[in-house]
């Protein structure tokens, strides 16, 4: 069993306007020393697979198809084994 | 003119496409599920608004996987018509039909307004039955509406007059106004207002209506009769 | 939730149940009524069923007192929502709903789930669902929790209702202090179906099966119904369990397959209705109740979200989107097919049996064992007595305004949040989807045609808790009047009544009072007005740390339209119109907003509506409306005539000019049952021969200005700025 | 400067109908060896603090009073302090 940790943000041409937004109250409510906001999304897979490449190359088809618009938004992501346990 | 409306799980404006283009142009429309393989046959095909598989996880993004997809890539291809109408719209950019992205409205919030929109080419199958520089008034209804494209492909949009609706009073944040547009080769048009809201005078007025009839008269012309 | 079981004798001393809502007497009913000691599954159903949200047990008296039945109606209160005919093979359904407490604690989703739960009413009638009103009430907008607050209930409200492609076609916001720890969050939703389709929510014929069709069932909400019927103690809102979640996407496709099967399954189906409040349990007893059967479920059928769910969680889970089909024996594949082509979940989990006992499975044990009769009839009722409070029984004198500048009240009343321009709020509802909406949001009514047929039908919510508070029965009467009121001035004939009920808690006698008297006047109004009332609902406990809200029932009236070439907006149309004011004018003042606006509250006594009046007045509009002989129609309602008058000129770029026999004050006077009406010249002559002594001409219609002239004082405002005013208050308050 | 980096996920038992859409999705194009899907979001904070420790009470209260409800999220972030070429 694998689980990959995804990251899918904003290219930084792309103006997000939600973080705009969270900016713009967290100015307004006093927080102004915060200087700098990001949103994204995030996502965790649990998948089996016959190796580390074969579910890094599945989570990579996944994000391109499916959890990132590639025109707005980049990902990245990690892939790790998981304990037998679990 | 015999037009396809695709019908996802979540669409919720296929029935008010079926009644605009039937019961009020007059024209042959019939509700295709998002599972049919092919479109062969029709004039036309409608991408309806709504809430394509509830949109969750991104408008449109889970509605590019239905098998019916292939065959409107193909029939675009070939050059049929293809109009998608709000989350159509939506599902048109996902599946790179139309160049660009829809993101949220810069207030975050749904906007379900009548807006004023420009005539920026009357010289396209969807718009023909207007005047350049016209203004119309169409409702909106959506939350992701803020048209994206980055400022190469936003420069090709316009030098190739893609650019077919423009806000009056830009209520979404879209670049250079954008409220629909072509793809290059003219038969794609994507739109966020509801043309197929406004084809009574009861109910919303006409404006709307031009939309239909532009497409019945390049149907009727037989540009894309052989499919 | 429960750890560890406890036996039943453990039950009888630790006493479990307190937690849930039951008092020791209920437990002791419970248990001599079963003639054993119950287990913790049954007396926990029992908190479920017999809660005031199931029960009704202190509001079934006062409910029994409505008018529910006149020729028109063809299902009274009883089943999911009420039905009535209007014409051509057609039926309108309609019932409202009150999310309180859940939007209290969670705005968004208790406002999402608050519509959805209403939706599925609808349809589990066989109706289409077609339009969405809510009424909402909060606490003055001037602090940043209720502004957050009204943004996410707007967000909850809005998004469920786009998402599932029903208009929201209008509704109402109020905001007054008394709202501010209890926020009202009620929603009502409407449908259209075939008059011969009626659908009822039963269970019958032994050996039919019980069909769970839609969301897996988790630990949401659990015990919901028990809660809502439990007042706020402010340290208690952490230890809920999980946050019930609406899926708009997965209840689109549980109407359109539920539509589906009543339309194609017809001799398949026996039964259908959601399940709501006490989920699982509320669903499948009504249903074998109504129909005076039994039923054995086996909970292992029932699909789960989580694991190791209790029979007592499983129960009294209140996860969304889901419904209870009953469906005849040997005929339950070919309804699963139905659902299984709209992706959901369909499973058989138990069948219909004719011992009336109400059994339950788990694991091959048996967990409940009850006569069904045991959770429905058996629960109390509680016929308590009213008292009247002290507040009451000595009426401040009568408020006496003073106005020097009726220009500047004008302007102070348009900027009351009560009054200014709602449509930053209702502009985040899509109220155009389905393409029937003729007048949404922003009249006053909305009006929707209904296809198929040459009518439309108006909708209208009103409440009006400032009255109440001063006289309830006068208060519930006005409350009624003032939605006809409302259709009436669109072109609607009212036709009926849908409520919502929000009071304090019941077992305090002043509280119950409030509740007891509004009804008298709701019972007259209705009678009156010929609206009987088909539906409600019932909200009680509306109280934090011990301070109720003024008792507000939410009135939800549904008008009918049989010439679509009648519909009348309050807009002036065009200038030269004749503008007149029907109904008598005085002073008052008691309750009305301008004293809310300049005291901070109100007080007095309130004038009795005379109902012989009002039908008059209203008559004599309807009428005048369907003879053409009306441009626009207006209501006079908060603020007074020279409110409402400078509404009618909102959007138009029309002025008026009017004179009045009358203080200045007065144009700010709420004396009911008035109208104002803008009449083409050319139709005087009619107009005035239909109306006699009840119209009053007071001017004309045109130029830039709102000019009024009183007795003693005068407005003379640009009607743009009058505009400007309305318009920009609430999203600048709202920032 | 400091760059807090920000989790909020749905609690486990709170319904996510998005995370159950991408699954359905995935086991319906064939991915059906991914198992379980979690959706959430992840936000970056620049902020200016006296201390470390100032820095994460803010960052706090931001997730608390905004970036989660916590009625149905829950949240989990880290602060670290910025290489000053940043
Ligand atoms: N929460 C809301 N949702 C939808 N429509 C609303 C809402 N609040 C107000 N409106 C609309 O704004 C208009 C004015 O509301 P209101 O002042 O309550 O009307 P009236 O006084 O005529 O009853 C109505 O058309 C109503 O439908
Ligand atoms: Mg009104």
């Amino acid at each position: 069993m694998y689980k990959a940790k995804i990251f899918v943000n904003y290219k930084p041409s792309v103006l997000d306007p939600k973080a705009q937004v969270i900016q713009n109250t967290l100015t307004r409510l006093g927080d102004d020393n915060v200087s700098h906001v990001l949103v994204g999304k995030y996502f965790e897979l649990t998948l089996t697979a016959a190796c580390q490449a074969a579910a890094e190359k599945q989570v990579a088809r996944i994000c391109d198809e499916m959890l990132a618009n590639v025109n707005t938004e980049t990902f990245k992501f990690t892939v790790e084994e998981m304990a037998v346990a679990e | 003119m015999k037009a396809a409306v695709i019908s996802f799980p979540g669409s919720n404006c296929d029935d008010d496409l079926v009644h605009a283009i039937r019961d009020v142009v007059g024209e042959c429309a019939v509700k295709v599920p998002a599972t049919a393989t092919t479109l062969a046959g029709f004039d036309l095909v409608l991408v309806p608004g709504g809430f394509s598989y509830g949109d969750y996880l991104r408008s449109g993004a889970i509605a590019k996987f239905a098998p019916v997809m292939a065959a409107l890539k193909q029939f675009a291809q070939a050059g049929g018509y293809v109009l998608g109408i709000c989350n159509g719209f939506q599902i048109l950019t996902e599946v790179g039909l139309l160049p660009g992205a829809l993101q949220w409205n810069t207030s975050l919030q749904f906007i379900c307004e009548p807006e004023p929109l420009v005539v920026a080419n009357a010289d396209t199958a969807f718009s023909s039955r207007y005047e350049a520089g016209q203004t119309i008034t169409l409702p909106i209804a959506h939350g992701e509406g803020n048209y994206y494209a980055d400022p190469a492909t936003l420069a090709e949009i316009e030098a190739n007059h893609q650019v077919v609706f423009r806000y009056a009073h830009n209520p979404n944040g879209s670049l250079n106004d954008i409220a629909g547009l072509t793809n290059v080769a003219g038969n794609v048009l994507g739109m966020m207002p509801h043309p197929e809201r406004a084809v009574e005078q009861l109910i919303f007025g006409t404006d709307g209506l031009g939309v239909f009839e532009s497409l019945v008269e390049a149907t009727k012309e037989g540009v894309y009769a052989e499919n | 939730m429960l750890k560890t079981e406890l036996s039943s004798a453990q039950i009888k001393t630790e006493k479990p149940y307190r937690q849930w809502g039951l008092t020791d007497a209920e437990y002791d009913r419970f248990a001599e009524k079963l003639g054993r000691l119950p287990n913790l599954t049954e007396i926990g159903l029992a908190s479920g069923m017999w809660s005031e949200h199931c029960a009704y047990k202190y509001s079934k008296p006062v409910l029994k007192t409505f008018w529910t039945k006149n020729d028109r109606v063809l299902m009274g209160p009883g089943e999911g929502a009420g039905v009535i005919a209007i014409g051509e093979g057609k039926a309108v359904v309609f019932k409202a709903e009150s999310h309180n407490h859940p939007s209290a604690v969670e705005p968004y989703q208790g406002a999402a789930t608050g519509v959805g739960g209403i939706i599925r009413d609808i349809f589990s009638i066989g109706a289409k669902p077609v339009a969405i009103l809510d009424s909402l009430a909060f606490g003055y907008p001037d602090n940043a929790h209720t502004k957050q607050l009204i943004d996410q209930v707007v967000a909850g409200i809005g998004d469920y209702g786009n998402a599932i492609g029903i208009p929201t076609v209008g509704g109402e916001t109020k905001f007054a202090s008394t709202y501010a720890q209890n926020p009202l969050v009620n929603a009502m939703c409407v449908g259209v179906m075939d008059e011969s389709a009626i659908q009822r929510g039963k269970a019958a014929g032994t050996g039919n099966s019980l069909l769970y069709v839609g969301a897996k069932t988790g630990r949401d909400g659990i015990n919901g119904a028990s809660f809502a019927s439990a007042e706020f103690s402010t340290e208690e809102e952490a230890n809920r369990s999980a946050v019930q979640v609406g899926d708009p996407f997965m209840e689109k496709l549980l109407v359109d397959a539920c539509l589906e099967v009543t339309r194609d399954h017809q001799e398949a189906l026996v039964g259908m209705q959601d399940m709501g409040a006490a989920g699982l349990v509320s669903s499948t007893v009504e249903m074998a109740d109504k129909a005076g059967y039994g039923m054995v479920l086996d909970l292992d059928l029932v699909p789960q979200r989580e694991p190791n769910m209790t029979p007592f969680e499983i129960m009294l889970s209140e996860s969304q989107e889901r419904m209870m089909l009953c469906v005849k024996a040997g005929r339950e594949d070919e309804v699963s097919a139905v659902f299984k082509q709209y992706d959901l979940d369909a499973v058989v989990i138990g069948h219909v049996t004719d011992d009336g006992r109400y059994r339950l499975l788990q694991h091959g044990e048996t967990v409940c064992d009850v006569p069904v009769s045991l959770l429905t009839d058996d629960a109390p009722v509680y016929h308590q007595q009213g008292v009247k409070p002290q507040r009451l029984a000595h009426p401040a004198p009568d408020f006496v305004p003073v106005v020097t500048d009726a220009g500047a009240t004008l302007k102070t009343l348009l900027a009351d949040p009560n009054v200014a321009d709602k449509t930053s709020l209702y502009r985040r509802y899509d109220a155009q989807v389905q393409t029937n909406t003729i007048v949404g949001p922003g009249g006053d009514a909305a009006v929707i045609r209904v296809r198929g047929t040459h009518r439309a039908l108006a909708l209208t919510t009103d409440s009006n808790g400032r009255y109440l508070a001063l006289d309830p029965e006068i208060g519930g009467a006005i409350t009624v009047a003032e939605a006809a009121r409302n259709l009436v001035a669109t072109g609607a004939e009212p036709i009926g009544i849908t409520d919502c009920l929000n009071y304090g808690d019941p077992t305090k006698p002043e509280q119950f009072y409030s509740l007891q008297e509004s009804a008298k006047g709701i019972v007259a109004a209705t009678k009156a007005l010929n609206t009987p009332v088909i539906s409600g609902n019932v909200s009680l406990y509306n109280e934090t740390n011990g301070e109720a809200i003024d008792p507000t029932p939410m009135i939800g009236m549904v008008g009918l339209i049989e010439d679509l070439s009648t519909i009348t907006t309050p807009r002036f149309k065009a200038a030269g119109d004749l503008i007149y004011l029907l109904g008598e004018t005085g002073s008052d003042f008691n309750g009305s907003l301008l004293q809310q606006v300049e005291t901070s509250t109100v007080a007095g006594q309130l004038r009795p509506l005379d109902l012989k009046r009002e039908q008059d007045i209203q008559r004599t509009v309807l009428s005048a409306i369907r003879q053409h002989l009306v441009s626009a129609a207006h209501d006079i309602s908060d603020g007074g005539l020279a409110v409402a008058l400078t509404e009618m000129t909102f959007h138009t770029g029309i002025g008026a000019q009017v004179k009045v026999a009358m203080p200045a004050a007065q144009l700010f006077s709420e004396t009911q049952s008035r109208f104002l009406v803008t009449i083409p010249q050319d139709q005087q002559a009619a107009f005035e021969t239909l109306a006699g002594a009840a119209a009053t001409l007071i001017g004309k219609t045109g130029g830039p200005q709102l000019v009024a002239l009183a007795e003693d004082g005068r407005i003379d405002e640009p009607i743009s700025t009058l505009q400007t005013v309305w318009e920009e208050s609430l999203p600048c308050l709202l920032k």
